[in-house]
């Protein structure tokens, strides 16, 4: 058998007049873990799905375990010991955790087997889920948990995982990442695709840099520093910025919005928050963390004024600006161009006709402003990739002056530089005076950021200090 | 001509159009009219065009198009075609229109009219005769005039045998649904009707097959001559001779001799009759038939009118 | 790239090719006269004046109403497919009172009568927008329910409440003059309704690109959770207005068909225009302009098929295939041609 | 004039035989994503499939052709969606015409404008021993025609291979996020394809029913809008088995209330009570849909490689 468990040989594909991947390759040694890096776009999703067979290449040649292939489907990819997480969820909503990581098998169904193996692999991977539970009862953290677990319940022998870690918390990266090197050590192969470049020198074995469908760099993790990769990242000779804020301003700013015991009950009836008290001062950035559950996202919907809550009392600024988290469905039109999703704010309350050309003038100097990159105002937001639809969202959330802006993982699933950008605009406007609420499930994003921080467990609100130990220990109910 | 070829030299020869509301195909109401159609086209020469029509709006447009393409004569086959054959009428004054039903006529349009209660009585005196319950019933396809007036003659000849006789109506809601036609009939039958008079065209198929599925029940078909459909079940059927009656108004436009008027076809023109199925004579009393004949013959001499015969159409 | 966009167009030429094909087989093997049905088809569509003017475009118009009205729905999420019953509505209230205002002068009877026909179509689909706020009864269904029962309210009212005097006929009597759409020009009869629905796609088209409320309704159907979380928009508002103009153009359809070409209520008034706007208003991609082209395309093939049957001695049932079949073609070449645009 | 309680539910299974066939055919389609409007043409070629085939070899060749002529409606239909990515909704409206006309045009070429009269053989009802005496339901279920009980089966069937295979949850998952089942390693496109091809044969076998087991012979036009009802019952039965055999039989029951109280005489409007279904259909959605989940991607095209 080769030491080599996945080769892609010299890719191409291209899609209409973008070209994803021009002769990227990757080689992949047996038994090791190898991540793969690169800016939103630069093709390392579409070379993953190539490898598992989902899509066919133009060019290029793909082999496993040494020996050439032409995959016609995930399913041949499959049958031949290769498993894969993606990075945008690939669960049914409308079925069970257990459902959904049968998927794909033959013959009989039984389910309550599938449950019972879910447990066991559950148990040994510290992957917590729950088998019965329909997916879209779940938050983002435990989908993510599930599309890991289906899979590796096809026995694979050759891991890719496209960005797992986005959606996880700390702690829960930790578990995978130990349980990775341990299934690395035993002799299987991972290929991990990532943003974090700490994370990628840490855990892998050795790295591979993509550049606009291109590799650029494939090297030891152990042999190189963070600089080479930064530099082979974007191209630019530069450190990556580790802090994008001054210290906090000294001055309290004046009350901009207050919850006084406010309650929320779901659909259902559970009470997902319970008599919280917050309140936001100009100028400051209150960072929230919670685990899923923990009734963090009815806060700050509450907050942002989307959700009514069923008890308490509600004092907001006039303009809230609102980043949630699932952009697709909550911020952006993929349908509807630039200007149209500009259009979006405030679209409820406007009479008579729309001034396009006023509004697509507007558009495109925020475009500018907030470093979003598409060719005009009039393309679809849905060609856009995912760190320029951020800053789209952002930009326009941000455009006119909001005293209050509530962001949910703002930064998820985005390159360095739309981090760096992100981050920056979210201070900048601190600064400017707005107050500043910020969620991440990851909570050394908020560490560097927050002057406050807020940790939600239970439904319960609690203020902790800015520091990490500090916070963990909320996170899960502890003194 | 071959029917292929109709329409041609429309102008040069004499030109038959029809417009059906449904399919020629349904053995009865539309089927018959076609047969006519054919008639003239065998027995006069007539180059000939059919066109199955769905809302009024189609009337009036093929009207008009048979109008400018020269046709002699068009038909519109049923009541609710003279609206349209009225207004078209005046702008080609060279063609005849003619509907099988209503009552509108001027310089170039006429009507004819179909006396269904005159055969209508005589089943409903068959009817009454043959049934052992004394509940009758009556299926149409959809309330139209022709249809009312017919059922409403076959109860007077039920009751003129059997004053008690109880009968009772349905309508299908159209005229295909088979599968409804034998519902309806078998929820009559499970009330105690045995002897139905159908009026549903394509939709009465399934009122046939009802009484071959239930003991001792019997069926009268309407418009064409039925009996062959189900020659167990049926008593008979009351006829409209459509061929005849298409060919009279054919030979009368070809002589050049029309004359706007509202034509009454009744058993005594031959157009409307009362044909008994001979397959199941024997399960008619002889009384009835007695009495059948001797009222059909009333009726040809004009010396007894069915009482629903009186009102419009 | 290239050769996927060839492999596409030849798809498309050969299913084209394919039907047009099985058209001939399927007239030889009935023994007809191809050529002349299939010059029939076009000339009762397109071959003359006539044939535009009186056939076509008269088809044309109650589509290009009912196009919109299912347009204008679907662009927002709403799934009604009670056109259909919407239009009966219409026709049905615009010819009560149009007898009720015959008296008047026209300027005043028609638009009453217009007016009465279009709240009778926002009426009777307000009855499923109600149920679907209400009750969350899916309009898919509740609509459909709603043109059966519409069918046979008319089939009840023209033999009941509005039955012509003589009390023979199931149908009304004719509309005065003064209630009569006015004819585009004398000798043809195509009406005022094709204005109205013309100005109306146009109209439709201006509220959806160019006002705040055409913008909500769109946000609405294109991503309705972002609409609310990103726009404040009212989905439930929303979508109750949209229920309501869409039947409001479908009633206005029945309207038009009432006062423009039937002058009288029957119970036959519409072959199904509410159904076939489906497929209008999806073959226009939704677009209201584009809508006016595909009701003209509709209105064409229905015109053409019977042309057919006149001239050609083709049967209905074979008339249908044909259409049938032309529509499959239709559809074929519009793959290709979206296709190869987004490629 | 009474009533009887058994018969009246025993006519009401009778007519939402077909009807619940044909559904059954539209949930596999549905649970799949895909709308089936060729369904009623599907119905109408299975008639006629029907008919040509009882005349020619008896009842089992009626049925078999039935299956055949309904399945090739949506072969058709299968062709120009999954292939050429043809909207559903149009295509589907004409795959119906382009059936209804091919019907009637073969049907007129083959048994002349006079029709085929009664001639094809009928099934007759049979009584499941012990079980057709039950009170009540007895003759209600268990004593009908063999179709009726095939019916059950594909109902059980159905019930028990949705939920307890993985072709089912394939199925299922291909209506919900096609993407996800590419994923996994099953092509949407395969999987519609075999769930039109099923919806194309239980429509078929519905209109065999309405030929074989009712009527006895072929009319133009005779599905009657039965199609339609049936993607109506789908939704009405909210996409599962047992909420669609309940959907089938209130619309059974409601045509059956039609007819009986058309039969009793009243002198009522009958269009009152021909609307009484679909009235009744709204009562009742208004009482229980509240949010009825609709597979979620019914309706999208595929955007995926085949
Ligand atoms: N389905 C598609 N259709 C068209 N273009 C696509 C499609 N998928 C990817 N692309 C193009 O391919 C390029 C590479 O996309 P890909 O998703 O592989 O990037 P990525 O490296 O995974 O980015 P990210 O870090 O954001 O996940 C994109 O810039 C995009 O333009
Ligand atoms: N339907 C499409 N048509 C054209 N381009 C597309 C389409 N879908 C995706 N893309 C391309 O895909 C690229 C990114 O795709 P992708 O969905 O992977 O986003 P992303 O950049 O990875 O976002 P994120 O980092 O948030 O995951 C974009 O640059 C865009 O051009
Ligand atoms: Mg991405
Ligand atoms: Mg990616």
């Amino acid at each position: 058998m080769s030491d080599h468990a996945l080769v892609l040989r010299a890719v191409s594909k291209q899609f209409g007049a973008v070209r994803a991947l021009a002769g990227a390759s990757l080689t992949v040694r047996r038994g090791t873990l190898h991540a793969v890096l690169g800016e939103n776009g630069a093709g390392k999703t579409t070379l993953m799905r190539i490898a598992f067979g989902m899509m066919a290449p133009d060019e290029g040649e793909v082999e496993i375990d040494g020996r050439p292939v032409t995959l016609s489907s995930s399913a041949a990819a499959i049958a031949l010991g290769l498993g894969m997480v993606h990075q945008h969820f690939t669960l049914v909503p409308a079925m069970s955790a257990a459902e959904n990581i049968a998927l794909g098998g033959r013959g009989r169904l039984d389910l309550g087997a599938v449950a019972e193996q879910v447990r066991v692999l559950s148990a040994r991977t510290g992957l917590a889920v729950d088998p019965d539970t329909r997916v879209d009862a779940l938050g983002v953290g435990a989908q993510q948990r599930i599309e890991i677990l289906k899979a590796l319940h096809g026995n694979a022998r050759t891991l890719i995982l496209d960005e797992p870690t986005a959606v996880l918390t700390p702690t829960e990266s930790e578990e995978l990442f130990g349980w990775l090197r341990r299934f690395v050590a035993e002799g299987g192969t991972a290929v991990l695709v990532t943003h974090k470049l700490q994370e990628a020198l840490s855990v892998a074995d050795d790295v591979t840099v993509l550049r606009r469908g291109e590799r650029v760099l494939t090297a030891r993790a152990a042999e190189i520093d963070i600089v080479t990769l930064v530099r082979a990242l974007t191209g630019e000779d530069r450190a990556p910025e580790t802090r994008v804020r001054t210290p906090r301003s000294q001055t309290v700013g004046a009350v901009v919005a207050q919850l006084t015991d406010v309650s929320v009950r779901d659909a259902r009836g559970v009470l997902r928050v319970h008599q919280a008290n917050v309140t936001c001062h100009a100028g400051e950035i209150i960072g929230v963390a919670g685990v899923e559950g923990s009734g963090v996202h009815e806060l700050l919907r509450v907050l942002a004024g989307r959700l009514t809550p069923t008890a308490g009392t509600v004092s907001l600024p006039d303009t809230v600006g609102f980043v949630p988290e699932d952009r697709l469905r909550d911020a952006v039109i993929e349908d509807f161009s630039l200007s149209e999703n500009f259009a979006l704010r405030g679209a409820a309350a406007r009479r008579g006709r729309m001034p396009w050309p006023e509004l697509r003038a507007h558009t495109a100097r925020a475009m500018a402003a907030h470093d979003v990159r598409a060719p005009s105002p009039d393309v679809r937001a849905g060609t856009l990739s995912g760190g320029n639809q951020q800053k789209f969202v952002v930009g326009r959330e941000m455009e006119n002056r909001p005293a209050l802006v509530i962001a949910e993982n703002p930064v998820r699933g985005l390159d360095l530089r739309a981090t760096e950008h992100v981050l920056r605009e979210l201070a900048a406007s601190a600064a400017s005076g707005s107050a500043v609420v910020i969620f991440s499930t990851d909570v050394d994003e908020l560490l560097p950021l927050a002057d406050r921080m807020l940790v939600t467990f239970a439904g319960q609100v609690r203020e902790v200090p800015v520091v990490r130990d500090a916070i963990a220990r909320a996170l899960v109910g502890a003194a | 001509a071959s029917p292929k070829d109709a329409g041609k030299s429309a102008a040069a020869a004499f030109s038959v159009a029809l417009l059906t509301p449904g399919s020629i195909s349904d053995q009865s109401w539309n089927g018959g009219a076609y047969d006519g159609l054919l008639r003239i086209r065998d027995s006069l020469g007539a180059d000939i065009s059919h066109i199955q029509t769905k809302t009024p709006a189609e009337f009036e447009e093929n009207f008009r198009q048979y109008g400018a393409k020269g046709y002699s004569l068009v038909f519109g086959h049923g009541f609710e075609f003279q609206d349209a054959a009225a207004r078209v009428g005046p702008s080609f004054p060279n063609t005849v229109y003619v509907t099988t039903g209503g009552t509108r006529t001027s310089a170039n349009v006429s009507a004819m009219s179909f006396a269904f209660e005159q055969p209508s009585f005589l089943a409903g005196v068959v009817a009454a005769s043959v049934s052992q319950s004394g509940i009758i019933g009556c299926i149409g396809g959809t309330e139209l005039p022709p249809v009312k007036a017919g059922f409403a003659s076959f109860a007077q000849g039920v009751h003129f045998v059997n004053p008690n006789a109880k009968v009772v109506t349905a309508y299908i809601g159209n005229w295909d649904d088979a599968g409804a036609g034998k519902e309806q009939a078998l929820a009559q039958v499970a009330r105690g009707v045995d002897v139905i008079y159908q009026n549903a065209d394509a939709a009465g198929l399934g009122i046939f097959q009802a009484a071959k599925d239930s003991k001792r029940v019997y069926v009268i078909g309407s418009n064409s001559n039925q009996n062959g459909v189900a020659p167990n079940v049926t008593l008979g059927s009351v006829v409209i001779d459509l061929p005849a009656a298409f060919m009279s108004m054919a030979r009368e436009v070809k002589s050049g001799q029309f004359t706007p008027r509202v034509h009454v076809l009744d058993t005594r023109s031959g157009v409307m009759k009362w044909i008994v199925n001979p397959a199941l004579r024997s399960a008619i009393p002889t009384r009835a038939l007695q009495v059948v004949d001797s009222l059909e013959q009333h009726m040809r001499a004009g010396t007894f009118t069915p009482p629903a015969a009186t009102g419009t159409r | 790239m290239r050769a996927r966009l060839h492999s596409r167009w030849l798809v498309m030429g050969a299913t084209i090719a394919g039907i047009f094909a099985a058209v001939i087989v399927i007239l030889l093997i009935g023994g007809y006269d191809t050529s002349r049905a299939l010059a029939a088809l076009w000339d009762g569509a397109f071959g003359s004046s006539y044939a535009v003017l009186s056939a076509t475009l008269v088809r044309a118009t109650p589509l290009l109403f009912v196009g919109l009205a299912v347009g204008l729905a679907f662009r927002a999420g709403v799934l009604n497919i009670g056109a259909e019953g919407q239009l009966l509505a219409g026709a049905t209230a615009a010819v009560a009172v149009g007898l009720a205002v015959g008296a008047l002068p026209r300027v005043l009877a028609l638009p009453l009568a217009l007016g009465a026909g279009a709240a009778a179509g926002a009426a009777w689909s307000g009855i499923a927008g109600w149920l679907k706020l209400r009750f969350g009864v899916l309009e898919v269904i509740s609509t459909l329910m709603l043109n059966f029962i519409a069918t046979y309210l008319v089939s009840w009212l023209v033999r009941g409440p509005l039955q012509e005097p003589t009390r023979v006929y199931p149908q009304t009597i004719e509309l005065s003059p003064a209630v009569q759409m006015p004819l585009l020009l004398t000798g043809h009869r195509v009406h005022l309704g094709l204005v109205l629905a013309i100005g109306l796609a146009g109209f439709t088209w201006w509220v959806l690109t160019q006002t705040a409320i055409g913008f909500r309704v769109r946000a609405v159907g294109a991503g309705a959770a972002a609409a609310r979380s990103a726009g404040g928009i009212d989905p439930a508002r929303t979508t109750a207005l949209v229920f309501l103009a869409s039947g409001a153009l479908a009633g206005l359809g029945g309207a038009s068909e009432a006062t423009g070409v039937t002058f009288a209520l029957y119970e036959g008034i519409s072959p199904g225009y509410g159904y076939s706007a489906i497929a209008v208003a999806l073959l226009a991609r939704l677009h209201p302009l584009m809508i006016i082209v595909s009701a003209l395309l509709f209105g064409a093939l229905e015109a053409g098929a019977a042309a057919m049957q006149r001239d050609a001695n083709v049967p209905s049932v074979l008339a249908a295939v044909v259409e049938a079949m032309i529509v499959l073609g239709v559809l074929a070449f519009n793959h290709a041609r979206t296709r190869g645009r987004q490629a | 004039m009474s009533i009887d309680a058994a018969e009246f539910m025993q006519a009401s299974v009778r007519t939402a035989t077909p009807l619940a066939l044909a559904a059954y055919g539209e949930l596999v389609v549905e649970r799949a994503g895909v709308i089936n409007l060729g369904l009623e043409g599907a119905m109408i070629a299975g008639a006629f499939g029907a008919l040509v085939g009882a005349s020619a070899g008896g009842i089992g060749a009626g049925f078999a052709m039935a299956v055949v002529a309904g399945c090739a409606a949506t072969l058709l239909m299968a062709w120009v969606v999954l292939w050429l990515r043809a909207d559903a909704v149009i295509a589907g409206t004409a795959v119906t015409l382009l059936a209804l006309g091919l019907t009637g045009t073969l049907y007129r070429a083959l048994y002349g404008a006079q029709g085929a009269a009664l001639s094809v053989p009928t099934l007759a009802p049979v009584a499941v021993p012990g079980l057709h005496q039950l009170p009540w339901i007895g003759p209600a279920f268990f004593e009908q025609p063999l179709a009726t009980y095939a019916l059950y089966a594909m109902a059980c069937g159905l019930w028990w291979w949705l939920p307890r295979t993985h072709a089912g949850l394939a199925l299922r998952a291909t209506g919900e996020r096609p993407d996800a089942a590419l994923a996994a390693g099953i092509s949407p496109v395969t999987v519609r394809a075999w769930a039109l091809l099923f919806g194309g044969a239980m429509g078929g076998l519905a209109g065999g029913v309405l030929v074989l087991a009712q009527v006895g012979t072929f009319a133009e036009g005779m599905s009657a809008g039965r199609g339609f009802i049936a993607i109506a019952i789908v939704v009405l039965g909210r996409w599962s088995p047992v909420g669609v055999a309940l959907a089938a039989l209130l619309f059974g029951s409601a045509s059956q209330l039609q007819y009986v109280f058309q039969s009793l005489g009243w002198p009522v409007p009958y269009q009152l009570f021909l609307a009484l279904p679909y009235v009744l259909t709204l009562l009742v959605l208004a009482g229980t849909q509240r949010r009825a989940a609709a597979p979620a991607s019914l309706g999208a095209p595929l955007d995926t490689a085949p």
